[in-house]
């Protein structure tokens, strides 16, 4: 058993290979197709050509793309993922600061997120297509019909501006705040681990607004797909069954049901996931978030080579270790998919 | 209502354990409202095996969901009461009737498989109803249900106690419904079809089990079937239901000596059963006026000679080692062989049967025959050609495709149900009939509805608008769109009611008669095989493992497992 | 070995003989009966005579920018007020529809043709096929979709085609990965093997007896998608990455009004992320309606 | 406990405000706590060394606060009370005192004996001669500004002993002394310098772009990139008066609405360069003190590109000079925060005052008029760009002259060009046809303007306008003293053929505005365009 369930996540580990080699190729020629000169940006206002040129030459960009793609590999190979140009950083640093910024308020989001939708599909599978089914459709699905940016705006001034309830939007913490000592890079977790509550409670208060706007985007595919399981698993045999034996109401519609309606939803995860990652770039901007996603866009428009590479990189792994972790749970959740490694 | 009386003492034996009067079940669909019983009245006695039989829309599954009030959202009881000694059921409150299930009335459901939670223990399963119903706490609820494993006659109660509905078989899954079923040693089971897709060895297996277990128990049973035979094999009483009314309700002796109503008298004629001729399947006026049967020409020259045919398929799951691992290991693990080497013939006109049970390679050789599948290795000789050697694929534009033709198992799965009947009649008809107009395809399309006995007027509906009965007819009538000379006939009758299969069965001999095809006919129910059949081939793992005339093999098997078989299938008592 | 489902269905006698209804009957079943789908019909109405007959209609031209008359607030003048250069924010809204339906219709269109005909063969095929499609498409996903869009136009360039081919192009998997799985479950099924027995090809099959077939739960796809291209262009917009100006297009126009909510202006960005959220809404709402409409099996 | 607060002097008051995160604990306490200054800028800081290659504009911030020059400018207060630097008046930072040759050709400083580094080496001649060889050394934008003042090789700058210092003319140049006083000049410790410096790297940027070292007014306490850089006061600075803030956390806060609502609610003190939209409603609402004043030697234009075929007609520039709707420009895209550069009184400049208001209104007959004697009189297409990271102004600018040409014909279509994009195309390969572009001289001469912007081949001359008389008249006054009786008919010229020739259609001098709250002052406007928190103060008032 164990060993068919290693042998599973070995196989999806060589899946993965080719995935990323397939992000490496695509990362290096789409940041090569951005426009603009970043040596002519590097060299900075007033250069003239010849300093342009040396940049170019130091920057290796004087090279053949294929000859530019070896380097990148080689760089890769050592760790290496090269100096960010906007930030003045070594991208790896920048990652290693960023990225549990990002993280924490992704799963945040996406904690409540699966708070509120799970319970919603569930209780609209219960009550299918009576008003209560049709309220939840229509408030998730409200959820995801406004941009996040606007989402996160409107918050802002009815939380921050007109009522003043939430914390200025300074970022992961308020001015006064001194982030705790560094365990995991989640202020959150690192702040409990350090027994600060007080620091916990003031990471928390930044983290309420983008989270939620975040979780109101994600609602809509969670409950939707929670409902739809439930839906089946409700008018499937074995409900019936343990409806008949008399299992009372409550076994039979989580011990039975919600169990095994959880396996699509865990699927479904990893694509809400990679989801609210891409809306995490807007929601970063609007609450000053020094994530990865607010990095990644401003390396986008400056054409800032090796960060995008490293961000989009990292990305990508996060992504498939992600993929990873959920099929992992699913072993666990469901015994068929083991037997079938 | 009084919630106590569940737990109450019951104090008549005289009186019946369960009574229905009048009750009607109404489901609000898009239609409207549809009557799904109408006051129906049944009565259940101490002890007695009561079996309700009709087809499929005859109410008898929602009968028995309303006595355990398990109705969908949709369906309502609009009328009627059932008591359950003397508790009212009909308008219990729910946690009255959460105490009765499972506790006082159970219920064993069809496709075992599937009735089963699939990522729970089926130990833990058992136990959930053990626990619920007080019969066992956390302590010893593992032990008892190993005991009820253990009644239920699993081998090896302990191993399977930990094991997932999907690593055991069919029957072993129904054995462990049946185990849930009679945890708290209920006083009423009721079994819904509880044989439906097991093989017909297992069906005994399990019948005998629950009628055994249920006869200590001293239980009440209600068994609702399509099949009068199991009926009438299993039960004390018999009550017979149509389209939502009970029509006859008598003993299994009675009712098979002398029905009384008409339906029932046309279910009782439409089930085979031995000694009777494929007309006699026929409501008795459709039989007379049915078409003389020819003779058989024995000896014709084969149209379909199978030689050597081997079906190997590759371990499915092999381990690592044997495919990463040194090539000693390697040719150690040896191919799964589906069918092993079989022979057979089948003469111009002739028809003959190929049976067996789930898993005897009796489809897979359909398939190769059929060029969907290509073989590992052997011969197939059709009109003496050997189309062995085309590959599956480049045989669906060779001119002898037309010639060999396929009914499927499931007209459901077979009709593309984006097309309308006539599309799926004539499709064959443009692609290999050459017809290009759209009116000669409707005339022939129109004959062929009529040949197949379609009324025309359906021709422009959707799969799912048609009844079994006629999207079987679809069925056929795109098989023989093309005059094929021999027709593969994959249990083209599994899914049907027995009286649709009765006209659908004397069908294929009409038109066999009228168009001189030849048969290969695929199934597992040996009662029809032989109304059908003039010779017949047992399988069993991949071989064959009898071959002969219908009448020898039937009358007089040579080998064990036919005999098994024989022996095995449910008939009734005539 | 078959279950006969078709005894638990109360309502088989019904369907035995079924009354007949047109496609027309058909569409107005499905809306009666779901509130929520007729409401969504009803949206989808509105925005689409605003795309076909709104340049026609408002009262102002959406370019003109009026002297003075920056950033009013709704008035009986300016329904819904004006922007910061003076324009009428009514007008804007109402013209926008085309735009912003043609660019997601034309997102959607494209990757639902080139996904579903990429997953359509790798589900009927299956082998390499199968192994390259599914990569191409983790390779996709891999990437934050959003992010991968914002390369793309930032790569390309931001006119509206690059933001249709960004969009069309992180839609794809999805396409793709459905029209795979729900192919290869029906590859082997009876009336796929029937169609072989009667000399069709199987490109022919694939298209005509499989693909169809998968098209229902497609469709929900489809509309949520269609939501989706809106809200992905907006996104674009707010980073600068989006349609041109003074193109009115609502994504734009909330991510620039965006920045006047905090001064108050609050109707700048308000009124076309209503129409914005009500199309998006709409689209996300019409999905289950779409698919009962588009299955025949729905139909009796 | 020094991990929570670090308000030093109120810890007891920020660790009760801190059980309570969701109250506005920040604005009670960066209010209460009067001696930390939060400044939100929009903008990141991608290293602390100016000199290094690829050290971005926002940059210069540090350069400004953390190090001191040797000389910098004095401030004036404006008509509307704002307190700008002062171009004419140039004051000693690190020097004492300075005198010039008699000749003219060299100038020697004697440095303040008692300034010192931050950790505590004097500052000597050494170091300024160290730092400003690196300052012509490295290259890039360095060594282009010491360039425009004349300091282009070490061999000018000469340690006399270890407080005087000399620096050679190359040429007798009115440029020279006020660009010792731009950031760029700045003095670092050459002890650690020379330390750190390795073979490929002799100036040490490696170690400075993260670890200053100056004599400046503040200290880095933290910088985390993409985030906030953290200063503290240096005690010891002699370079000014001592600031009134211990401390200054300055915040990169990207979205610009976000700015403005933590100004509104006080949270922070400064926004710094807010949006001219911000700067009228702030002003007018009176919820925050708008400190504006115009950026000196510094225009938004429009410009025809003369390689692009119509615009090489002088007559076609004209028309399109007569076809932009100044006043509407003015009110929608600088929200009147600007100097009107349009409508002059004369074709010939009255004054050299630079810049001014060129002699062309909005008047669509008159630009008909002129299109209609050229061979585009039919009109013609041309795209018309604007940098994405300008598009605050630029895009309602660039809408408007877009409806403006409509009505003579010329269909311009807007084009946004991200920012990477941007400098490679309109200023390097200059071939953008008609865009917006806002160059602003540093020095704060005409011909310093004139220079970069109308001479053929630098930088800003994105129009490649290329003129012979201009050429000469630049040439001669770029580096004549403005006391030079023939420099003020000259700048009368070049002002006047730039009027004629339009290579550049001035739009606006805009301003340069920040929103404070109420219980700060000090904010002073400087050329550089960066935030100077040295001599930021409690209100008093």
């Amino acid at each position: 058993m164990t060993a068919a369930r290693l042998l599973s996540i070995a196989k999806r580990l060589g899946q993965t290979l080719p995935v990323l080699a397939g992000i490496l190729v695509i990362t290096f020629l789409l940041t090569r197709a951005l426009p603009g000169d970043p040596a002519a940006y590097f060299a900075g206002p007033a250069a003239d050509e010849k300093s342009i040129a040396e940049i170019r030459k130091s920057l290796g960009l004087d090279r053949s793309l294929p000859a530019q793609f070896l380097i990148y590999i080689g760089q890769l190979a050592k760790g290496d993922l090269g100096q960010s140009i906007s930030t003045g950083q070594p991208v790896v640093t920048e990652l290693f600061t960023r990225l549990p910024a990002s993280l924490e308020l992704t799963l945040a989001a996406l904690t409540l997120s699966l708070l509120i939708a799970v319970p919603l599909g569930v209780l609209a599978a219960t009550r299918p297509d009576t008003w209560v089914d049709h309220l939840c459709r229509f408030v998730v699905t409200a959820g995801v019909s406004l941009p996040t940016f606007f989402t996160g705006l409107a918050l802002l001034y009815v939380f921050y501006y007109l009522l003043g309830w939430a914390p200025a939007p300074l970022g992961r913490l308020d001015i006064i705040v001194l982030p705790p000592t560094r365990i995991t890079g989640f202020y959150t977790i690192d702040a409990l681990l350090a027994g600060d509550f007080a620091t916990f409670r003031a990471a928390l208060a930044q983290l309420t607004l983008p989270a939620t706007t975040l979780a109101l985007f994600t609602l809509a595919p969670i409950a939707r797909m929670t409902r739809g399981s439930m839906l089946q698993v409700l008018a499937s045999d074995f409900v019936r069954t343990a409806r008949a034996a008399g299992l009372p109401g409550r076994t039979v519609l989580f011990t039975y049901a919600f169990r095994n309606a959880l396996l699509p939803v865990v699927t479904t995860l990893g694509m809400v996931f990679s989801f609210t990652l891409g809306a995490n770039v807007l929601v970063e901007k609007v609450f000053a978030w020094p994530g990865i996603g607010s990095y990644a866009i401003e390396a986008l428009t400056v054409s800032d080579y090796a960060a995008v590479q490293g961000f989009v990189l990292a990305m990508a792994i996060l992504f498939v270790a992600l993929n990873l972790l959920i099929d992992i749970a699913y072993t666990l959740i469901d015994p068929r998919i083991a037997s079938e490694a | 209502m009084d919630t106590q009386a569940a737990t109450a003492e019951i104090p008549s034996v005289t009186q019946p354990l369960l009574e229905v009067s009048n009750l009607t079940v109404e489901f609000a669909t898009r239609n409207g409202t549809v009557t799904a019983v109408r006051k129906v009245d049944l009565v259940v006695a101490k002890g007695e095996t009561v079996g309700i039989v009709g087809e499929s829309g005859s109410g008898k599954s929602v009968t028995s969901y309303a006595v355990m009030r398990i109705l969908d959202r949709a369906g309502r009881i609009a009328q009627g009461t059932i008591s359950f000694s003397g508790i009212p059921l009909h308008d219990a409150r729910e946690d009255t009737m959460l105490d009765l299930r499972g506790r006082e009335i159970s219920m064993i459901f069809q496709n075992p498989r599937a009735a089963l939670n699939p990522i729970r223990r089926v130990g833990r399963q058992i136990e959930d109803v053990l626990v619920r119903h007080s019969q066992a706490t956390s302590q010893n609820a593992k032990v008892k249900a190993i005991e009820l494993l253990k009644l239920v006659r699993i081998n090896d109660p302990e191993g399977r106690y930990h094991a997932y509905p999907f690593e055991l078989s069919g029957g072993m899954c129904q054995r462990v419904v049946i185990a849930i079923a009679l945890a708290c040693q209920p006083r009423l089971l009721i079994a819904d079809e509880p044989t439906t897709g097991l093989d017909v060895t297992t069906q005994k297996t399990v019948m005998d089990l629950v009628a055994d277990l249920t006869r200590e128990r001293q239980m009440s049973t209600i068994l609702i079937t399509h099949d009068l035979g199991l009926a009438a094999q299993y039960c004390d009483r018999i009550v017979v239901m149509q389209k939502g009314d009970v029509v006859e309700t008598a003993t299994a002796a009675q009712i098979f000596e002398a029905p009384t109503h008409d339906y029932t008298k046309r279910l009782m004629r439409a089930t085979p059963r031995p000694g009777i001729a494929i007309r006699d399947l026929l409501p008795e006026d459709q039989a007379r006026a049915a078409i003389e049967l020819p003779a058989r020409t024995p000896g014709a020259e084969p149209i379909l000679s199978v030689r050597d045919l081997v079906k190997e398929y590759p371990r499915a799951g092999g381990n690592l080692l044997a495919k990463f691992g040194p090539k000693k290991e390697k040719a150690a693990a040896p191919a799964f062989r589906a069918v092993d080497g079989i022979s057979f013939d089948v003469g111009v006109g002739e028809s003959v049967g190929l049976v067996g049970e789930s898993g005897c390679g009796k489809s897979t050789t359909s398939s190769m025959v059929m060029r969907l599948l290509d073989q590992t290795s052997g011969a197939i000789l059709f009109d003496g050609v050997d189309i062995a050697k085309l590959p599956a694929k480049a045989f669906a534009m060779h001119p002898l495709r037309a010639k060999l033709q396929m009914v499927f198992q499931d007209p459901t799965d077979s009709l593309n149900p984006r097309f309308t009947a006539f599309r799926a009649i004539a499709d064959p008809l443009y692609r290999l009939g050459g017809v290009t107009s759209t009116d000669e395809a409707r005339a022939r399309v129109d004959a062929l509805a009529d040949d197949v006995g379609l009324p025309r007027a359906l021709l422009d509906r959707f799969p799912h608008q048609l009844s079994g009965g006629q999207k079987a007819r679809v069925g056929i009538a795109r098989a023989i769109a093309l005059s094929p000379k021999l027709l593969i006939l994959d249990e083209p009758t599994a899914a049907l009611d027995v009286s649709v299969q009765a006209v659908v069965l004397n069908l294929l001999v009409d038109l066999k008669a009228r168009l001189g095809m030849s048969y290969l006919f695929v199934s597992h129910d040996l009662h029809v095989v032989r109304l059908l059949c003039d010779r017949v081939i047992v399988m069993k793992g991949g071989c064959i493992v009898e071959a002969g005339e219908t009448e020898a093999v039937m009358t007089a098997p040579s080998n064990a497992y036919t005999r098994e078989l024989l022996s095995a299938a449910p008939h009734a008592p005539l | 070995m078959l279950a006969r489902s078709e005894q638990t269905d109360p309502s088989a006698a019904a369907i035995a003989t079924p009354p007949r209804k047109s496609w027309l009957g058909h569409v107005r079943y499905v809306l009666v009966s779901n509130p929520v789908t007729l409401f969504a019909f009803s949206l989808l109405l509105l925005i689409l005579t605003a795309a076909l007959i709104g340049p026609y209609i408002v009262p102002y031209d959406p370019l003109a920018t009026l002297p003075g008359q920056q950033l009013k607030p709704p008035s009986w003048q300016h329904w819904f007020g004006t922007d910061q250069l003076g324009r009428d924010i009514f007008s804007r809204v109402v013209v926008a529809a085309r735009l912003d339906l043609m660019l997601s219709v034309a997102a959607v269109a494209l990757s639902f043709v080139i996904g579903s005909a990429l997953g359509s063969v790798a589900g009927y095929y299956g082998g390499w096929v199968e192994t390259v499609v599914g990569r191409v498409c983790d390779t996709i996903m891999a990437f934050p979709l959003f992010v991968l869009a914002m390369g793309i136009v930032a790569a390309l360039g931001n006119t509206i085609e690059n933001i249709i081919y960004a969009t069309a192009i992180i839609n794809l998997p999805f396409y793709a990965r459905m029209a795979r799985a729900e192919v290869s479950i029906r590859r082997n099924a009876g009336f796929v093997q029937a169609a072989r027995l009667t000399g069709n090809g199987d490109w022919r099959i694939l298209a005509l007896q499989v693909f169809p077939n998968a098209l229902p739960p497609m469709m929900v796809q489809v509309s949520l998608n269609l939501g989706w291209a809106i809200l992905n262009a907006a996104g674009l917009s707010f980073i600068g990455l989006g349609v041109r100006p003074p193109t009115p297009e609502w994504g734009i126009m909330v991510a620039e009004g965006a920045n006047y909510i905090i001064s108050g202006e609050w109707w700048v960005a308000l009124f076309p992320g209503l129409a914005l959220m009500l199309a998006v809404f709409t689209f996300n709402l019409l999905g289950d309606g779409l698919r009962d409409i588009v299955d025949p099996q729905r139909r009796t | 406990m020094r991990r929570r607060n670090f308000l030093a002097g109120s810890g007891a008051a920020v660790a009760g405000a801190n059980l309570i995160p969701f109250l506005r604990s920040s604005a009670a306490w960066a209010q209460g706590a009067a001696d930390t200054l939060v400044i939100a800028t929009s903008t990141t800081i991608n290293s602390l060394d100016l000199h290094r290659v690829g050290t971005n504009r926002p940059s210069y911030q540090v350069t400004v606060n953390l190090y001191d020059r040797l000389l910098t400018f004095g401030t004036k207060v404006t008509a509307d009370g704002a307190v700008v630097y002062d171009y004419t008046k140039l004051k000693g930072e690190l020097a004492e005192s300075w005198k010039v040759a008699d000749d003219g050709m060299s100038v020697t400083f004697k440095l303040k004996p008692t300034a010192k580094f931050w950790d505590g080496t004097p500052v000597t001649a050494d170091d300024v001669k160290w730092s400003l060889d690196r300052a012509v050394s490295l290259g890039g934008f360095p060594g282009v500004q010491m360039k425009a003042g004349s300091l282009e090789k070490p061999e000018q700058f000469e340690v006399v002993d270890a407080q005087t210092f000399r620096i050679k003319f190359l040429r007798k140049s009115k440029l020279t002394l006020p660009d010792l006083a731009v950031p760029v000049p700045f003095i670092l410790s050459a002890k650690v310098g020379k330390e750190k410096a390795t073979e490929k790297d002799p100036w040490a940027t490696e170690w400075f772009h993260r670890n200053p070292m100056g004599s400046g007014a503040y200290k880095l306490e933290r910088w985390d990139p993409g985030q906030q850089v953290v200063y503290t006061r240096n005690d010891a600075w002699v370079g000014g008066p001592l600031p009134a803030y211990k401390r200054v956390i300055i915040r990169e806060i990207p979205a610009q609405a976000t700015r403005r609502a933590l100004v509104e609610r006080g949270d922070i003190a400064l926004a710094f360069e807010i949006p001219s939209k911000d700067a009228q409603e702030l002003k007018k609402a009176g919820k925050a003190v708008v400190v504006g004043a115009p950026i000196d030697n510094c225009l938004h234009v429009l410009c025809p590109n003369l390689d692009f075929a119509p615009f090489k007609d002088k007559k076609v520039r004209q028309a399109i000079a007569y076809a932009v709707p100044y006043d509407q420009i003015f009110k929608q895209a600088a929200y009147e925060r600007g100097v009107p550069m349009w409508g002059g009184k004369s074709a010939t400049p009255a004054d050299i005052s630079w810049p001014q208001p060129f002699p062309y209104t909005t008047d669509y007959d008159k630009a008909k008029a002129l299109l209609s004697q050229t061979a585009f009189k039919d009109g013609f297409e041309v795209p018309l760009s604007f940098d994405l990271g300008t598009a605050e102004w630029g895009e309602p600018a660039a809408l408007l002259i877009q409806e403006g040409l409509s009505k003579i014909g010329i269909k311009a279509t807007i084009d946004k060009i991200p920012g990477a994009n941007w400098r490679t195309r309109a200023l390097v390969e200059k071939k953008l046809p008609l865009h917006l572009e806002n160059f602003g001289g540093w020095l704060d001469t005409p011909d310093y303007y004139f220079f970069w912007a109308y001479l053929k081949g630098n930088l800003f001359n994105s129009s490649n306008y290329d003129d012979a008389e201009m050429k000469a008249l630049i040439d001669e006054t770029l580096h004549m003293e403005t006391s030079d009786p023939t420099y003020a008919p000259k700048i009368k010229r070049m002002i006047a053929k730039a009027f004629d020739d339009v290579p550049r259609i001035p739009l606006w001098q805009p301003f340069l505005d920040s929103a404070m709250r109420k219980d700060v002052a000090g904010y002073t406007s400087w050329f550089h365009r960066q935030p100077d928190v040295r001599f930021m103060a409690p209100n008093k008032a």
